[in-house]
């Protein structure tokens, strides 16, 4: 009954949903608003402006760096949250943590693993730094770094695999992303005067370079490591 | 009406991908299952706003050598890469609540949870 | 110092900054996290003074980040509506201090320092949110705040805790998501993200999709500030977070959603490419039946917190009938009620809070004749009770008074009577508790004797029943920078 | 002639800051009563130094804080305002010093005083508002502060009286808000200050509507029947309250708000056009016949004297419904007849339950011998309300009869006579049980302590001089004509 109600309301908000999506500017045309207001001026002065041959990068970190600078806190707050909800409290239900069920990977899987981590490393680092020339970036070079951490996680022992973070630092490290972002920003704030500016002319254009890179390690590092210890905390692991 | 629906392909099956979705979070029983169909409709509304960046025939929006216009609405794709973010982070917490709920309760099934409560 | 352009940037980052550095900066059972915080707040409070400072001296001012010019980089924007972050931070900043003690024995320990990042962070997205000029940022910034709100109503440690916040999760990003596609929208027909450059460049736009944007975010932040009957989600995890994570919630995270709607009336009246008069008179009577559902449920309550949670629904009926009734008068009144309602119902919680602690128990009958043990607080909960009734001269009055005045301006008489009789039904529930706290006898005789509150706990409560009375009194002051923002937003109709 | 004085507001603040002090002085019983009645004398004297500037024809002003230009609070000391504060902050000092006889071995005695104090200066607020919003702000305080002394005594049964009472007021004062914020809407200003803001423009729906509103709201205060139902409940009050509710206080702002609505916000020009006075009249003689009628059969002493009050609320709302100069001399001077007679009434009731523990009309039985100048002081306030002539009474049936015929409303004077006999009806069996019928027990004078009966007997006092004399000391007719005079625009 209930989703056969479910399913007439649906239809109704479907319809009306593509009644509306029908009389949007057409899909694909060069002569939307979409393509020709912002985004025009962002594909026509972007790689000049920012000196990023990615356009969608020079977005990111430069005309919309704050929204980055959000993103890195929002996944900042994830981890926080799941730290505040996985830790500190004695579970008093029925369903004991015992029960989880530990099965050691096969030899198989351990040796591709081991063999495939340096190389997702290197590659996971290319991407980070790269990201202002070819696709990639922080996010995408992190979201690697982390799902190398938590395959190593799977196939090493639980002594081992708690080494992968580093158990001293770890609450400066896990929110290191808004934190680089946050120091480079007040750097422009604090030499050129605009938050998040990044130095245009021609002779400071290397300094503006180490500025970009020096964020994208700090998403790629703090992003990482956000992954691997959500991974960890939801095993029932530190 | 249809035509236009046609001409709009990419956005009409956005929205039906997102009434799929809604259609899992107000049926299912299950808790995880409820938060896959929130994951369809978010990405029922990433394609959306990322169709809405497409020209017929363009490229990446990489400049460089042998870049040819034209180019791909870059903007959509970076609000998106955030709005990917922001859903992972949502569902990352959404779980360990679930993990949370599992161990008080030792089920995930909403309706023996309001019988439970 | 106040005129000093990126200020409005580094108020953000502030918080932010305090936020993630707390469990740095603390030991693992949360030593210092509380002095760190604290510092955090006070430090965002005086940047919030100055910027408010500086609105009254000059009108509203933005900043662009990066140097790069709006539209086509992110515009912070500080105008009379910014103002709310005055509340914001005043509130974090009593709810700070309320959690040293309260933390220390309602949380576990490890969570505490988690408790402050996840509170600072609440405020950093809610100051985000309220300051920037641009769609998407006010997206981004809304999911920080409702990702920490999430986390903390789970994080108090009861039984059904996870429940609600899971439920409070999933309604929060569905309406996320609803604003989202209200934002994809909105750009798909401008090609914008800035407000005031959509705004311009609304005009003209296909019909069908420009209603459906305006539905879309009206819904999104519909259902963040819990208007019947999209509530569902709030009164448990009101009643079931921490108390001072309730003040904040209910202070000031459903307001964001009536922020929200201002800034959807300041696009569509500014573009004049919508008529939202169909919109009005729903939320017009969703106002209506919100206040008389909110105190009809309210009324059958033994668990006070959770009489507060239903309260707050009640609240935000006045405040959307203002809204929706769009007239200056009710306008002003919504308005100033977001303001006003905050500060009463942070009072209501934390003294709620601080009964309970004290006393172990949070029934009305558990908490029959605590008046005589604990008279400062109870006596600060009963004057935030009289406020919310709208009794005057409290702050509560004000609003009640303007909201029915606009029903009458707009030719709407009835909704003035719903209003003041709503506000009767209200009284009848409060008038149950400050019966509890003073005229009955305590039910055990055995009771442990209870004491007054720690002065941590006590001196933010009563600041906040003081100011539920000046701000009575002085209605003059929010009223006076309202007003303008009003007129403005109301200008593009004519009249008015 | 207009003055801006800060006396205004110091009126009604004095007894704030009284309350304020009796909280302070926590169980300090010294303290307590020392505030109290230096308090009741202080704000005795400052209404009184404004008397004589107000005979002359002074209007003393004061604007408080102003929400938004014509929307704040605002103080003025007309004539009819004057009159009431008079009559309030003289009964107050008899009160207090009643009231801390009474109250002697009660429990709570700082909340009942704390809370005594705020309603007085709630109703001299009242009497002082210069706009409706300044009234509604006062009228809805005295019900908040009210409550407590309702539910004094915590029992169940008070407890269920004051949630009567609360429902009652509070939906009244619904009323008020509304009917305020109409009138606003309509006449764009508040102000109790012309004889008469609003205007046949509005439409006579809408005025009628507006009227019914804000009679509505008042009269619940002012008992008028079908709205009387809270009264005689929260007859469970300590004596002291019932007299400050029935005489001073609560009843008498709804009057007093009626006032306001017919000669200040609607005028009695409009009204007469408007013809819903009329119907006004005709409830108001119906509530008088009908309560006094009810009257008849109560036994409990305290039932009696509260349906006896919900009659004699009706004179003054009869006597502003009828519209013409004399009836409305009736219906003002009425506020202090009124509680003077009422207040001795209450006071006896009061002394003869402390001191005998007796609360029913049949066990008074030779009462009289037992506490002579109590019943002495009785026999006098039941022959005002017969209406003898030299007793305060018979000033109003006379004025309020001549006003009948004036307005060539003939029925209303007959009214009043079957209103006397009524009142004799039941007031005076009590007076005969009292003095003729024998005692059951052996006769011994035992009057009750001076802080009450002293009070009792100067209010008796007041009531012979009122209905001899039209210069009483400090209870100025002079200053009801003028009010007639200005509302009349003769």
């Amino acid at each position: 009954m209930k989703r056969a109600l479910t399913l007439v309301l649906l239809v109704a908000l479907a319809a009306v949903l593509l009644n509306a999506v029908a009389d949007l500017p057409p899909h694909g045309s060069p002569d939307t608003p979409a393509y020709t207001h912002v985004g025009a001026y962002y594909l026509e002065n972007g790689s000049e402006e920012t000196g990023s041959e990615n356009i969608v990068t020079s977005i990111i970190l430069n005309y919309r760096g704050f929204d980055t600078n959000g993103e890195v806190t929002v996944i900042v707050t994830a981890l926080m949250a799941v730290i505040a909800v996985l830790t500190g409290v004695q579970d008093t239900g029925t369903q004991p943590d015992a029960e989880v069920i530990h099965v050691a990977p096969s030899v198989v899987v351990r040796f591709i693993v081991r063999v495939l981590a340096p190389f997702i490393l290197v590659f996971a680092v290319y991407v980070i730094l790269n990201g202002h020339v070819t696709p990639g970036g922080g996010f995408q070079g992190g979201t690697m770094l982390g799902a190398l951490a938590i395959a190593l996680t799977l196939v090493l022992g639980e002594r081992e695999s708690s080494r992968l973070l580093p158990q001293r630092s770890l609450r400066v490290i896990q929110v290191i992303a808004p934190l680089t972002f946050v120091a480079v920003g007040l750097a422009g704030l604090f030499i050129w005067g605009d938050y998040l500016f990044f130095p245009r002319d021609e002779k400071l254009r290397g300094f503006a370079e180490a500025m970009l890179v020096l964020i994208e390690a700090g998403i790629g590092i703090g992003g990482a490591v956000v992954f691997a210890r959500v991974f960890r905390l939801m095993g029932g692991r530190q | 009406m249809i035509d236009l629906l046609w001409d709009n392909l990419d956005y009409a099956a956005s929205m039906v991908l997102f009434c799929i979705g809604l259609y899992a979070v107000i049926t299912r029983n299950n808790l995880i299952k409820k938060f896959m169909g929130l994951n369809i409709m978010e990405t029922a509304i990433f394609a959306f706003i990322v169709a809405l960046g497409v020209v017929d025939g363009g490229n990446a929006p990489i400049m460089g050598e042998g870049a040819a216009k034209p180019f791909i609405n870059p903007l959509p794709q970076a609000l998106i890469l955030t709005g990917i973010v922001v859903a992972v982070s949502t569902t990352a917490l959404a779980l360990s609540l679930v993990i949370r709920i599992w161990r008080q309760c030792g089920t995930i099934e909403a309706d023996e949870l309001r019988e439970a409560e | 110092m106040t005129s000093w352009p990126p200020l409005l940037v580094l108020f953000v980052l502030t918080p932010l900054v305090g936020a993630v550095l707390t469990p740095a900066v603390s030991d693992a059972s949360g030593r210092r996290s509380w002095e760190w915080a604290l510092g955090t707040m006070l430090l965002t409070s005086a940047m919030a003074g100055a910027l408010i400072m500086r609105v009254l001296d000059e009108g509203p001012f933005s900043y662009v980040v990066g140097g790069w010019v709006a539209p086509y980089g992110i515009e912070l924007r500080f105008d009379e509506f910014s103002a709310f972050v005055a509340v914001v931070c005043l509130l974090g900043l009593l709810a700070v201090i309320f959690s040293r003690h309260y933390a220390r024995d309602a949380l576990a320990p490890g969570r505490i320092p988690y408790y402050y990042t996840l509170l600072l962070l609440n405020m950093t997205g809610m100051i985000g949110f309220i300051v920037t000029g641009d769609l998407f940022n006010l997206y981004v910034f809304m999911e920080i705040l409702s990702l920490s709100a999430y986390a903390l109503v789970a994080i108090s440690g009861e039984k059904t805790a996870e429940m609600a916040a899971f439920k409070y999760l999933v309604m929060g990003a569905v309406s996320s998501l609803s604003i989202l596609f209200g934002v994809g929208l909105l750009y798909a027909l401008t090609g914008s993200l800035n407000m005031a450059d959509v705004t311009g460049r609304l005009a003209g736009s296909a019909e069908a999709p420009l209603v459906l944007a305006f539905a879309a975010l009206t819904l999104g932040f519909m259902v963040k500030s819990a208007l019947f009957p999209l509530h569902i989600w709030l009164p448990d995890a009101h009643a079931i977070a921490p108390s001072p994570v309730s003040a904040v919630l209910s202070g000031l995270v459903v307001k964001v959603g009536i922020l929200g709607m201002l800034r959807v009336y300041q696009i569509a009246y500014g573009s004049g490419a919508i008529d939202l008069s169909g919109l009005n008179l729903m939320l017009t009577w969703l106002g209506a039946i919100s206040i008389v559902m909110g105190a009809f449920f309210a009324v059958f309550q033994d668990d006070i917190k959770m009489m507060l949670a239903y309260s707050t629904i009640s609240n935000i009926g006045y405040i959307v009938m203002g809204l929706g009734l769009a007239s200056p008068y009710s306008l002003i009144g919504a308005s100033v009620h977001v303001f006003n309602h905050a500060l009463i119902k942070a009072t209501l919680f934390l003294g709620a809070g601080a009964l309970i602690h004290q006393t172990g128990r949070r029934t009305l009958t558990g908490l029959a004749g605590v008046g005589r043990s604990m008279p400062l607080t109870t006596a600060a909960v009963s004057i935030g009770a009289i406020s919310i009734v709208g009794i005057p001269p409290t702050a509560g009055f004000l609003c009640k008074w303007y909201i029915a005045l606009g029903a009458m301006q707009a030719g709407e008489p009835l909704f003035a009577v719903a209003l003041v009789f709503g506000a009767l039904l209200i009284f009848v529930y409060y008038i149950r508790m400050v019966n509890a706290f003073y005229f009955r006898k305590p039910q055990e005789a055995g009771a442990p004797a209870v004491h007054e509150a720690p002065a941590t706990m006590l001196v933010p409560v009563l600041i906040l029943a003081a100011l539920c009375l000046v701000m009575g009194v002085l209605g003059r002051l929010p009223l006076s920078f309202i007003e303008p923002a009003v007129t403005r937003l109301l200008a593009p109709l004519g009249g008015g | 002639m207009e003055v801006v004085d800060a006396r205004v507001a110091l009126a009604p603040a004095i007894s704030l800051l009284c309350g304020a002090l009796v909280f302070a002085a926590a169980d300090n019983t010294f303290w307590r009563r020392f505030w109290s009645v230096s308090a009741a004398l202080a704000k005795l004297g400052i209404v009184m130094s404004m008397l004589p500037g107000s005979l002359r024809g002074v209007v003393y002003t004061f604007d408080l804080v102003e929400f938004t230009p014509g929307v704040g609070l605002a103080f003025r000391a007309d004539a009819l305002g004057m009159f009431f504060s008079v009559v309030s902050s003289t009964l107050w000092l008899f009160t207090t010093v009643y009231a801390i006889g009474y109250m002697e071995r009660e429990p709570n005695r700082r909340r009942f005083f704390g809370f005594f104090a705020l309603c007085v200066s709630t109703t001299v607020g009242v009497a002082f508002a210069e706009n409706l919003l300044t009234m509604f702000l006062f009228y809805e305080t005295l019900t908040i502060c009210t409550y407590p002394l309702v539910i004094h005594d915590e029992t169940p049964e008070a407890m269920r009286a004051g949630r009567t009472y609360l429902v009652y007021t509070l939906t009244g004062g619904a009323f008020v808000l509304l009917g305020s914020i109409w009138t606003y809407q309509l006449a764009g200003t508040m102000t109790l200050s012309q004889p008469g803001i609003l205007s046949m423009e509005a439409g006579r729906t809408t005025l009628t509507a507006l009227f019914v509103c804000l009679i509505a709201g008042f009269g619940v205060k002012a008992a008028i029947m079908p709205l009387h139902g809270w009264l005689p409940t929260a007859m469970v009050a300590p004596t002291p309250v019932s007299a400050l509710l029935h005489a001073v206080a609560v009843v008498k702002v709804g009057a007093f708000g009626v006032l306001r609505t017919i000669y200040n916000v609607f005028g009695v020009e409009l009204l007469r056009e408007l013809g819903v006075c009329d119907w006004l009249a005709a409830l108001a003689a119906v509530t008088i016949v009908t309560a006094s009628i009810i009257a008849i059969f109560q036994d409990n002493f305290k039932r009696r004297l509260a349906f006896s009050t919900i009659s004699q609320l009706s004179y003054i709302v009869l006597g502003a419904a009828l519209l013409s100069p004399l009836a409305a001399t009736a219906a003002i001077v009425h506020i202090a007849n009124q509680a003077f007679a009422k207040i001795t009434m209450f006071f006896v009731a009061g002394s003869i339950q402390r001191t005998t523990g007796k609360t029913t009309i049949h066990e008074l039985a030779g009462i009289g011998y037992r506490m002579p100048y109590t019943m002495g002081a009785f026999t006098v306030a039941a022959l005002s309300f017969i209406g003898i002539p030299l007793f305060a009474g018979f000033v109003t049936k006379w004025y309020l009869s001549l006003g009948a015929l004036e307005s060539d409303r003939w029925i209303y004077a007959l009214v009043m006579l079957g209103s006397a006999l009524l009142n004799a009806a039941y007031w005076l069996p009590i007076v005969y049980t009292a003095f003729f019928k024998a005692p059951h027990e052996e006769v011994v004078v035992q009057e009750a302590h001076w802080t009450m009966l002293g009070p009792t007997l100067a209010c008796a006092a007041y009531v012979l001089l009122l209905g001899m004399t039209v210069s009483v000391p400090g209870m100025p007719f002079a200053l009801a004509q003028a009010a007639v005079t200005f509302v009349f625009g003769m």
